[in-house]
């Protein structure tokens, strides 16, 4: 069979952030996943042992658009706790609300991909319509509906006020009763269930295995979740559980997103609720003394790692910068062998996956290494193969 | 499932591999060499129940290449395993079967710091463009862009 | 004389082909409309389809390397002509001036030639994604196809008739035949949906996974006339499934003078076509896509059997003579 | 090329122009952040669709093209290619500070800094990422510059009067070939 070339997605309306994957198929069935980042390498992790710890911030805020805040606080707490900086409560309890929005909005956002993926369109104008509730409430805090800006060395640069407490908890009784109702289509709608079940199965032991993280993890059931398990900002003093389930499926993957929804709901309901008074910011120095640092975060696509070394100068020495994707992409690859070809969208996109949207899967077929397109007598033969299967 | 991990405890089984200090409330770091890498890997899977590998992070400090192998299990500590190799001929083995997502930050590490693993066949580029000319490694300390290579992009044009 | 003058204002003007394209992209504005008020959207302003339309036409046409200029040129016109002849053998005043028996068979075989064109467009474009597309759509045509024939012609068999004319007047005297074969009725919509390439069976062009599928590379022109192939598609399925299983633009009574029934019959027409339009973008807005192993197996075990049952039941009500 | 006393065909080609401007996005190496913003225009929200803009997933399909982010040195070529797939009259739209410059990315080794570098760039949005608004903003600006540009009879009057920074198309197709 010659080899089958098809990248699927360019310009691909869906996916974020660019990363290239080919998959070696044999006939309809994937081999193995190869992989190529390439297309977003920025430097990033260069440029940040060229800048301090003020103008660094900015630049990680940028890794990704969706988790901007995920990796600034990573960062940011890595390296207060190398300069052994206490920082107010208050801050921690600002940052934790922002963690918390950017984590429901992320996966209102996935939820909406996933259903664009299966082509159902009316799901992702839904999703997203309440995830513009989200998206104003991080506006009025922090001045910016994506990039928010508001950590700093030492604390948050800006306060919330009353007025905007009370905005955002009024916000939340109509968000919730809309997830609770995403809660019942995903276990009723005929067409989500049907190409979501069973789809890109993963066991515990795979996942393991093959070092998943996040809601993909505890989809199978590992209960691996930062927040509880190094616990960072307020994480150990409130209440809230680690959502987990047991399909380990695309199914599966959408349960435990859609319950963190509801959990974070109730992160965000507490904090607001219980917002402690006080300075927002501590005065940070300069410099850092030397040291290294494994800094980890619950990032809404799973944990996120910060290996910060510092040599006591304003700048990094290295910031190794190990993103959920890159550790979700071996149980990807491992996920897809023998799945269906038509299933690598949402397979993929399941993980939640940072992609862009540039050249994204190319099939490779592995008996030969013919690269070309398929002749009208291969187009036949397939057609008839495949009618014969019909049969 | 094996108890809280202590220093005395990870000192004990793994004495023969390095030296392990406390480095946080939560994370042990045992300094080892190439040679012992994968004997140490295998070992913390196996007597300290670390079923999962966070980050295998690199690091250059000035004179020697670094690798840190950080690996988690249920008991939530952080043993991390900190290698240094030569900067003219970094070398380490690979850990791809014994660890199977070590895989793809191998290929990142290589791309990025020229550290070569040995037994692995496939460490093609990953995140450098096709372009990219060999034996440039961007992101050891001393290396700056040259002004006449050509690192990808268009041809032709000077951006 | 007169007559032939006649034809031909019903052939080129009303209710032909002038009449067709403002109402072919009078319902895919609808269809659009419709779709975005059900996501709680604005939706296009009414001019949209129009607008599209011309825009595509003034546009570059650019040839994929390696293609045959001409016949990617023809195949878009083969297929828009297609579906604009099986137009003139649907009632759309009343009666077909163009009827004979047999003009079902003759729509239906019309009606297949645009996925037979998107499938050739799509083997030609040596685009792996047109080629996909393609592939899917032949592999989706031989799925709804069987079934979709067989409950449009089971409105055939009960009447005793091939022309669909003479099945909307069978209908005049008897009785809506969405009544005596909900079955075939459902089949039918359910394969117009999966003809016209709309969700869920929107599995040759799904976007997220083969960009536009045999889409893919067109451009000006040819893009323009497989749109409004689609969108004339569109018009000729409601208006067959209005025919065949609402009772078609005729009233149950005759009324006089004679020109009344022809207005009557063409809001007739125009009422039934936008139920029809309403259901399936109901169908569009309310699920997903499915995979096409999926739609396979739906396809087969479902849908074929339920069509088949009609025919059944077509038979022995025939046989027993229930209506006369 | 059209003259302003163009027959009725031309004019009424012109007017759909305005009215339907279908959009391609193209990630070119940035931080996704401007991707979903551009999303978020599709939705309820601020639904372009009222304006007659569709995104398209094939880069033939399109008139105007959004590029989002910095462009890194491999997608350059690619930026280039799909550029070239877009059938004439074409606009490109480059976001953000990252596409005006390379914003916070600028002078990083991966990276050849802005998109009018690589193609030439009809008009910028402004801010990191620009908000959905300012997205709708920069298409009616293209289709303002369409609207000049039919009046002129050509892209051509832009760089004599050095009004925007065009490059001449052809050039461009030149350096690549």
């Amino acid at each position: 069979m010659p080899e089958v070339i098809v990248p699927i997605g360019p310009h691909h309306p869906a996916l974020k952030e660019p990363v290239n994957f080919k998959v070696i198929a044999d006939g309809e069935k994937i081999i193995r996943l190869d992989l190529d980042l390439s297309y977003s390498h920025r430097g990033i992790e260069k440029a940040a042992e060229q800048r301090d710890f003020i103008r660094v911030l900015p630049l990680l805020e940028r890794v990704c658009g969706i988790c901007s805040h995920s990796h600034t606080t990573v960062f940011a707490k890595g390296i207060e706790e190398l300069m052994q900086l206490e920082i107010p409560l208050r801050a921690q309890y600002v940052r934790t609300i922002i963690a918390e929005l950017e984590r429901m909005h992320s996966h209102l956002l996935w939820l909406g991909v996933a259903a664009h993926e299966i082509g159902f369109n009316t799901l992702f104008m839904w999703t997203w319509r309440d995830r513009e509730a989200v998206q104003d409430t991080l506006e009025e805090m922090s001045g910016n509906r994506v990039h928010y800006g508001m950590n700093e060395v030492g604390g948050v640069r800006r306060d919330l006020t009353p007025e905007q407490v009370n905005a955002a908890l009024a916000r939340l009784p109509q968000l919730e009763e809309r997830v609770k109702k995403y809660i019942d289509m995903v276990n009723n709608q005929k067409t989500l269930l049907v190409r979501f079940r069973g789809i890109g199965k993963l066991s515990k032991e795979e996942a393991l295995k093959y070092g998943a993280v996040g809601p993909t993890a505890r989809a199978s059931g590992v209960d691996y979740d930062a927040r509880r398990d190094d616990p960072y900002l307020v994480y150990a003093d409130i209440p809230w559980n680690v959502v987990t389930d047991t399909n380990g499926d695309v199914y599966g993957r959408t349960r435990v997103r859609i319950g963190e929804l509801m959990e974070s709901i109730r992160i965000v309901r507490f904090c607001l609720e219980n917002l402690p008074e006080g300075q927002i910011r501590v005065n940070a120095p300069k410099t850092a003394p030397k040291g290294e640092i494994l800094s980890r975060y619950e990032a809404p696509r799973g944990e996120l790692v910060h290996f910060i070394r510092t040599n006591g100068t304003d700048k990094v020495e290295r910031v190794d910068i190990r993103t959920p994707t890159l550790a979700n992409w071996t149980s990807v690859a491992m996920c897809l062998v023998n799945q269906n070809l038509a299933d690598i969208p949402v397979i993929v996109a399941a993980i939640d996956p940072c992609l862009s949207c540039t050249s994204r899967i190319a099939v490779v077929d592995n008996h030969t290494r013919r690269a070309g397109v398929i002749t009208l007598d291969e187009l036949r033969k397939r057609s008839r193969a495949r009618f014969q299967r019909l049969e | 499932m094996i108890g809280p991990i202590t220093l005395d405890f990870v000192k004990e089984k793994i004495q023969d591999i390095g030296t392990a200090e406390q480095v946080r409330s939560n994370r042990i770091r045992i300094t080892t060499t190439p040679g012992h890498i994968r004997d140490a890997i295998k070992s913390v899977q196996e007597l300290l129940s670390c079923d999962r590998l966070l980050t295998i992070s690199a690091a250059d400090n000035g004179k020697t290449l670094e690798l840190i192998y950080h690996l988690t299990g249920p008991h939530r500590m952080i043993i991390s395993l900190a290698l240094e190799l030569p900067r003219d001929a970094p070398e380490a083995p690979t850990t791809s079967d014994i660890l199977p997502p070590s895989g793809i930050y191998e290929r990142q590490i290589h791309d990025l710091f020229g550290i070569l693993f040995q037994g692995r066949s496939d460490l093609k580029k990953i995140i450098l463009n096709e372009d990219w000319p060999e034996n440039e490694y961007p992101l050891r300390k001393d290396w700056t862009p040259a002004p006449d290579t050509f690192y990808g992009g268009i041809k032709g044009e000077k951006v | 004389m007169t007559d032939a003058l006649l034809l031909l204002v019903y052939i080129l003007l009303f209710p032909g082909f002038f009449f067709l394209f403002v109402y072919a992209l009078f319902l895919s504005y609808l269809d659009r409309k419709i779709v975005a008020r059900m996501q709680s959207r604005v939706g296009p302003p009414f001019y949209q389809p129009f607008a599209d339309l011309i825009k595509m036409l003034g546009k570059e046409v650019i040839d994929p390397d390696g293609v045959d200029r001409q016949v990617f040129n023809t195949i878009p016109l083969v297929a828009l002509a297609a579906v604009m002849t099986a137009y003139l053998y649907v009632p759309v005043t009343g009666y077909s001036p163009l009827a004979f028996q047999g003009d079902l068979v003759v729509v239906l075989y019309l009606m297949a030639i645009p996925t037979f064109s998107l499938f050739l467009l799509g083997w030609l474009s040596r685009n792996i994604f047109s080629a996909i597309g393609g592939i899917r759509a032949v592999t989706q045509l031989f799925i709804y196809e069987v079934p979709f024939f067989l409950a449009l012609l089971t409105p055939a068999i009960m009447a005793g008739t091939w022309s669909i004319s003479e099945i909307v007047a069978w209908q005049q005297h008897n009785i809506w035949l969405v009544f005596l074969q909900p079955i075939g009725f459902i089949v039918a919509l359910i394969g117009l949906q999966a003809k016209l390439e709309r969700t869920p069976f929107d599995i040759p062009e799904a976007e997220t996974e083969i960009v536009a599928g045999s889409w893919t590379e067109l451009t000006g022109r040819r893009l323009a006339f497989m749109h409004l192939t689609t969108e004339i598609s569109l018009v000729v399925g409601s208006a067959l499934i209005a025919a065949l299983f609402l009772g078609g633009p005729m009233l149950p009574w005759a009324l006089s003078p004679l020109w009344l029934n022809g207005v009557a019959g063409f809001c007739l027409f125009l009422f039934k076509t936008l139920a029809v339009l309403l259901v399936l973008s109901s169908i569009k807005v309310a699920t997903g896509r499915i995979r096409i192993d999926q739609l396979n197996e739906i396809g087969w075990k479902y849908i074929a059997s339920a069509a088949m049952v009609q025919v059944g039941i077509v038979l022995v009500i025939n046989y027993l003579r229930v209506i006369p | 090329m059209a003259v302003p006393s163009a027959g009725v065909s031309q004019r009424l080609v012109n007017w759909a122009r305005l009215k339907s401007p279908w959009v391609t996005l193209f990630n070119s190496g940035g931080c996704n952040a401007c991707d979903i913003e551009v999303i978020a225009c599709l939705m309820p929200r601020f639904d372009i669709e009222r304006f007659g803009i569709l995104v398209k997933g094939s880069p033939r399909h399109a008139d105007i093209m959004i590029v989002t982010g910095h462009v890194t040195l491999k997608q350059a070529s690619r930026l280039r290619r799909v550029w070239e797939q877009i059938p004439e009259p074409k606009y490109v739209i480059a976001l953000g500070a990252c596409g005006a410059s390379g914003g916070v990315f600028h002078g990083l080794y991966h990276s050849v800094n802005s998109v009018d570098s690589v193609i030439p760039v009809d008009a910028f949005a402004v801010g990191c990422p620009p908000r959905p608004d300012e997205i709708i903003n920069a298409v009616v600006t293209c289709l303002n510059l369409l609207k000049e540009d039919i009046a002129h009879g050509g892209k051509e009057w832009r760089q004599t009067n050095g009004i925007k920074n065009i490059k001449n198309t052809n050039e461009i197709r030149e350096a690549t070939l």
